[in-house]
């Protein structure tokens, strides 16, 4: 008897419990014996079937993933933005390297209070860090870093799920800054607001003129379709739209208006505080994660490159990961160059500027497919 | 009158093991929060350009985890940098209460400590007759190797405690 | 306490006093949306009533807690109390004394320009570099102070008389290849932050005080320059050794937070000249008069002007037959431009996201504003 | 001497509501004035002798005279001088009118004097407390007969 005629057992009988049925008794005895007995081979049966997307959930678009990007990214930040300062950044904290000071600091944020001001919704409020932080994380899952290697392959409707998914995480800071019942928070979640619906509708015109240009709302076309030329040069201006959308929608700093420091406190996460605020700084590297790799998946072709040492999936993946860091390390770098826009420059921005180009892009690609250059 | 507060009973002190997990547990914990002192940006007074000196360039207090925040739920310590007027004094408690545990105050320069200059004003006073203070640091304004120091004694407070929050 | 709100649809927000960018005080904003419709300074929480405490303390003892008034800028503050003493005093001051003075006031005002300029940085989210860089440049003349006077920020240098020490060996080739250094780091802050394409989009044209409104409201220093107003102590009443030094007083006419900025990084330039000058063209001589700790005055009432970092500073002092001042008045010029700030609102729209960049604009120290 | 003449018009003009003018020292005129007629002077030094820039305002306690003065800096951006526009008040509830209508800033500073001296100024639209504690309780600081501390709840 396997594992899943002991489940079917107890479904039948579990009912009739009070009824005396010695020979049921000894059935349950005995698939219970059998259960533990086996648990080894179910384990493995379970991991020989399951591997691949066991090893995607832990490794690579999973968990470890995100981590260890916040982590490292984290880490980074601090350290490079202490040299734009000519300062030295962490560095007693973890063998003078300052590698340590992420999980310092998480583990403090762990063992912290963490305060329930009066009149606020807990529940509301405490979810919403959690939900933040996972929802974009969720939508990773559709970016394919091979042919082979993607987690939940959902062939054409990838892109459009994409971006239901990730166009989800806005509503969330606004949820928490009406939860925390503060007056700094409301301004932030409203500036939020304002600020993702005029940067999500042309990111949305360049998604649609990527899908045009692949014939395809299938990513893993998409990126097949980027085999010879990336669409980056092709569709020049709306690479530069996007670019622009993914700080936006990531909070950087040019546009991390909702987070003003200087302004708002902490605009939406003012309230925060412990390991509830530790999910809100690990928020915008998962926002920030989620949308460089789908700047790259859409633009910079993929995981196309050049297959090293005759290994096809391995070295599609490195080729991602590798266009990824670089393009990390830009968007940290801009933050060392520019101050941040105010809000209603950065809705003029979007509205007036980014809008019509991403239309006058979209009208470019017909225009290339229609004369049949693609 | 206040009871006196007992260490409460530690149940598995007795399991072979178990000291040295919880010396580890505490090692860990005294570790990360050591490293990881978040003060809150909160200039009451004149020091303030040499704490700015002191978190600049130069002396660099991020080396050692220190990171002024801007809003109070979030920190961990108080530097109070400056002379401390009865108006300003009253909103330093007000913060002092909004913090989360554990909390700390450190008051930098003579003012916070005891006036300094200004002991015969009507209108400046000890911050410690507000809130509770666990590191002074001497000088008017104290250099930022002073500074650095009243830090790393923090530090040192931090990670003697015995538990979290408890100090000695 | 405060007004009630007027208007339906406004949110009261109080801003400070603590605040990453509010300094020591506490201002109600009443905004609809982002707009600001009323600002409403609530100030006094560094108040430790210095001038009580002058009228208790002899001539230079007040040395010291006058000082504090400004800590990045403490020798002009320290030269109006003094030049008030020794006129009260009738005390003669050697030549060579007035040049190590202006000296120092001019090293005084580019370390106070610098704390504005980073602060105006960090006030438009620039955080990382320029704030930062201030910080270091500022140590070049920590160094240069405290070779000459002993103490970082505060010295109580200036003495009735004269000053407390001479050069040491060798400080004017360190003051010119100081000065050197610097020049070139300001072609950098130029580069970096003037004519960064954001910070101008944040700054050009905000917050703008035209020139009679400037006169009407009382600002004074840079806020005033900014206004295109050529208003600068130093010409208009001389004291020290300025009569004898070249320099220009800086206006913009653009009215707006960028020509304020713009103030600051041309006077530094300007401070820089005479940082120069004084290192090449010193007198010789004696560099002070002696002047006893325990000096008594007639009675008499004097007034000493300087121009300061943030602007005008007074000292109005009476005196009588005693070892202390019996009465000083000190107009503070960041309680001036406070005014100033507080009525912007009302003179050009203002967005919730521009308080901090246009109180910094005002370079406001509030332990100067307080007393 | 600008502020020479500046005084002679002052005093040809206005002889009948000063008390007396001096020229304190260099770009410093000094004008004490009665009580009568005060705002119409401050008007006067505004419009007519070029006194536009508001400066500050403050008092001085002469408790062996039984008198507090009330002291008006306003400067003169055409010929940069300043002058000190002086008004005695009895020391036993001084009152006098607001100069608000005629130099705006010196709002702040008139909330200043009425804490530090207890001068009540009639009309001033905004009196709170401003720089002490609102609710302090020790008196008028920089009056002489202040001793020691204030008290607070």
């Amino acid at each position: 008897m396997t594992h899943l005629g002991l489940l079917r057992a107890v479904a039948a009988n579990s009912f009739q419990f009070s009824r005396t049925d010695a020979g049921f008794i000894a059935e349950a005895f005995e698939a219970v014996v059998s259960f533990i007995l086996n648990l080894p081979w179910i384990a493995l049966e379970f991991l020989q079937v399951n591997a691949k997307p066991l090893t995607q959930v832990i490794l690579l678009p999973g968990l470890a993933f995100v981590l260890v990007f916040a982590i490292i990214a984290v880490w980074f930040e601090r350290k490079f933005l202490a040299r734009a300062m000519l300062r030295v950044g962490p560095y007693y904290c973890g063998k003078r390297s300052g590698l340590l000071q992420v999980f310092a600091d998480f583990l403090k944020l762990f063992m912290k209070e963490i305060i329930v001001p009066k009149d606020m919704d807990f529940m509301f409020f405490a979810a919403m860090p959690v939900l933040v932080s996972t929802l974009p994380a969720m939508a990773m899952i559709l970016i394919p870093f091979d042919s082979n290697w993607v987690l939940w392959d959902i062939g054409s409707l990838s892109l459009p799920m994409f971006f239901a998914i990730a166009g989800l995480a806005p509503l969330l800071p606004i949820f928490a800054g009406w939860a925390a019942n503060n007056k700094y928070s409301y301004i932030g979640a409203f500036r939020v607001a304002y600020m993702y619906i005029s940067a999500e509708i042309p990111l949305v015109i360049c998604a649609a003129a990527v899908a045009i240009m692949a014939g395809s709302f299938d990513l893993l076309k998409i990126v097949e379709a980027q085999q010879g030329m990336w669409f980056a040069v092709p569709q020049f201006l709306g690479f530069a739209i996007f670019f622009l959308g993914v700080i936006i929608e990531s909070e950087r700093t040019p546009f991390d208006i909702p987070v003003a420091e200087v302004e708002l406190v902490f605009g939406w996460r003012t309230e925060y505080s412990g390991i509830l605020f530790g999910f809100t700084m690990m928020a915008e590297y998962v926002l920030f994660q989620a949308w460089t790799l789908m700047f790259i998946t859409l633009y910079l072709g993929g995981f196309n490159g050049p297959v090293l040492l005759g290994m096809t999936t391995a070295s599609h993946i490195f080729w991602l990961l590798a266009k990824f860091a670089a393009l990390v390390v830009l968007i940290i770098l801009i933050r060392c160059v520019f101050p941040r826009l105010r809000l209603d420059q950065m809705l003029n921005l979007g509205w007036r500027t980014l809008t019509p180009l991403a239309v006058l892009n979209l009208v470019f690609v017909l225009a290339l497919k229609v004369l049949g250059v693609y | 009158m206040l009871e006196e507060t007992k260490e409460p009973k530690r149940n598995f002190e007795s399991v072979p093991g178990a000291k040295a997990v919880y010396s580890l547990v505490d090692y860990v914990a005294g570790w990360a929060r050591k490293y990881s002192i978040w003060p809150i940006h909160l200039v009451t007074g004149c020091c303030g350009p040499e704490f700015m000196q002191t978190s600049g360039s130069e002396y660099d207090m991020e080396r050692l985890g220190v990171l002024p925040f801007a809003s109070v739920r979030q920190c961990d310590c108080i530097m109070v940098v400056g002379v401390v007027s009865r108006k300003m004094a009253i909103r330093v408690k007000y913060l002092y209460e909004q913090m989360g545990e554990p909390k700390y105050v450190v008051a930098v320069g003579a003012c916070p400590t005891g006036k300094g200059p200004f002991y015969d004003s009507y209108a400046a006073v000890a911050i410690d007759e507000y809130v509770p203070v666990d590191v002074y640091i001497p000088g008017c304004p104290p250099r930022p190797e002073a500074i650095i120091n009243g830090m790393m004694l923090l530090q040192e407070k931090i990670r003697k405690e015995k538990r979290i929050g408890v100090k000695e | 306490m405060t007004e009630p709100i007027i208007k339906p649809d406004v949110m009261r927000i109080s801003w400070g006093p603590q605040h990453p960018m509010s300094g020591q005080t506490r201002i109600l904003l009443d905004v609809d949306g982002e707009k600001v419709h009323k600002i409403i300074a609530d100030l006094g929480f560094t108040h430790r009533g210095i001038e009580k405490i002058l009228e208790n303390r002899s001539f230079f003892q007040g040395i010291i807690p006058i000082e504090r008034m400004v800590m990045a800028d403490t020798t002009n503050i320290g030269m109006g109390y003094v030049s008030a003493i020794e006129k009260a005093l009738n005390i003669e001051v050697p030549e060579r004394a007035k040049w190590i003075r202006s000296l120092m006031c001019e090293m005084s005002r580019i370390n106070s320009h610098l704390y504005a300029f980073g602060l105006q940085a960090e006030a438009t989210g620039y955080f990382p570099a320029v704030f930062l860089w201030t910080t270091v440049d500022r140590t070049i003349l920590l160094d240069l102070f405290e070779e000459l006077t002993g103490a970082r920020w505060s010295y109580n240098f200036i003495l009735p008389g004269g000053v407390h020490k001479d050069f040491p060996e060798g400080f004017q080739a360190k003051l010119i290849k100081g000065v050197e250094y610097l020049r070139r780091r300001f072609e950098d802050y130029w580069e970096a932050m003037v004519e960064n394409a954001v910070f101008e989009a944040r700054c050009n044209g905000l917050a703008v005080l035209k020139p009679e409104d400037a006169i009407r409201l009382g600002a004074t220093g840079p806020v005033l320059r900014g206004s295109g107003i050529p208003m600068d102590t130093r010409k208009d009443d001389p004291y020290a050794a300025y009569p004898d030094l070249d320099f220009d007083v800086i206006t913009e006419p653009a009215c707006d937070v960028m020509a304020r900025t713009k103030v600051r990084y041309r006077e530094i330039g300007e401070s820089l000249k005479i940082m120069e000058q004084v290192a090449n063209e010193i007198p010789e001589g004696p560099i002070s008069t002696k002047t006893s700790f325990f000096v008594r005055s007639k009675p008499a009432e004097v007034m000493s002007r300087v121009e300061t970092a943030r602007g005008e500073l007074g000292i109005h002092m009476y005196t009588e037959a005693a070892p202390n001042p019996y009465r000083v008045k000190i107009n503070s010029p960041t309680l001036r431009n406070m005014y100033v700030f507080e009525r912007l609102a009302e003179l050009d729209e203002i967005l919730m996201a521009d308080i901090p960049v246009v109180i910094n604009s005002i370079d406001p120290w509030y332990l100067d504003s307080d007393r | 001497m600008s502020e020479e003449s500046l005084l002679a018009g002052i005093k040809e003009a206005h002889s009948d509501s000063i008390e007396s003018a001096a020229v304190l020292q260099p770009r410093c005129i000094s004008v004490v004035a009665k009580m009568d007629g005060f705002v119409e002077l401050a008007e006067s030094m505004k419009t007519r002798f070029g006194f536009t820039q508001p400066v500050a305002c403050g008092g001085v306690d002469y408790p062996g005279e039984q008198r507090i003065q009330m002291i008006y800096y306003a400067g003169n951006p055409e010929h940069k001088v300043m002058l000190t526009l002086r008004v005695n008040l009895p020391r036993d509830g001084p009152r006098m009118p607001t100069l608000t209508g005629v130099w705006g800033a010196m709002d702040f500073h008139e909330r200043e004097a009425y804490e530090m001296f207890g001068i009540e100024f009639e009309g001033h639209p905004n009196m709170i407390p401003f720089l002490l504690p609102p609710d302090w309780r020790g008196g008028h600081p920089l009056r002489k007969d202040f001793k020691g501390e204030g008290v607070t709840q």
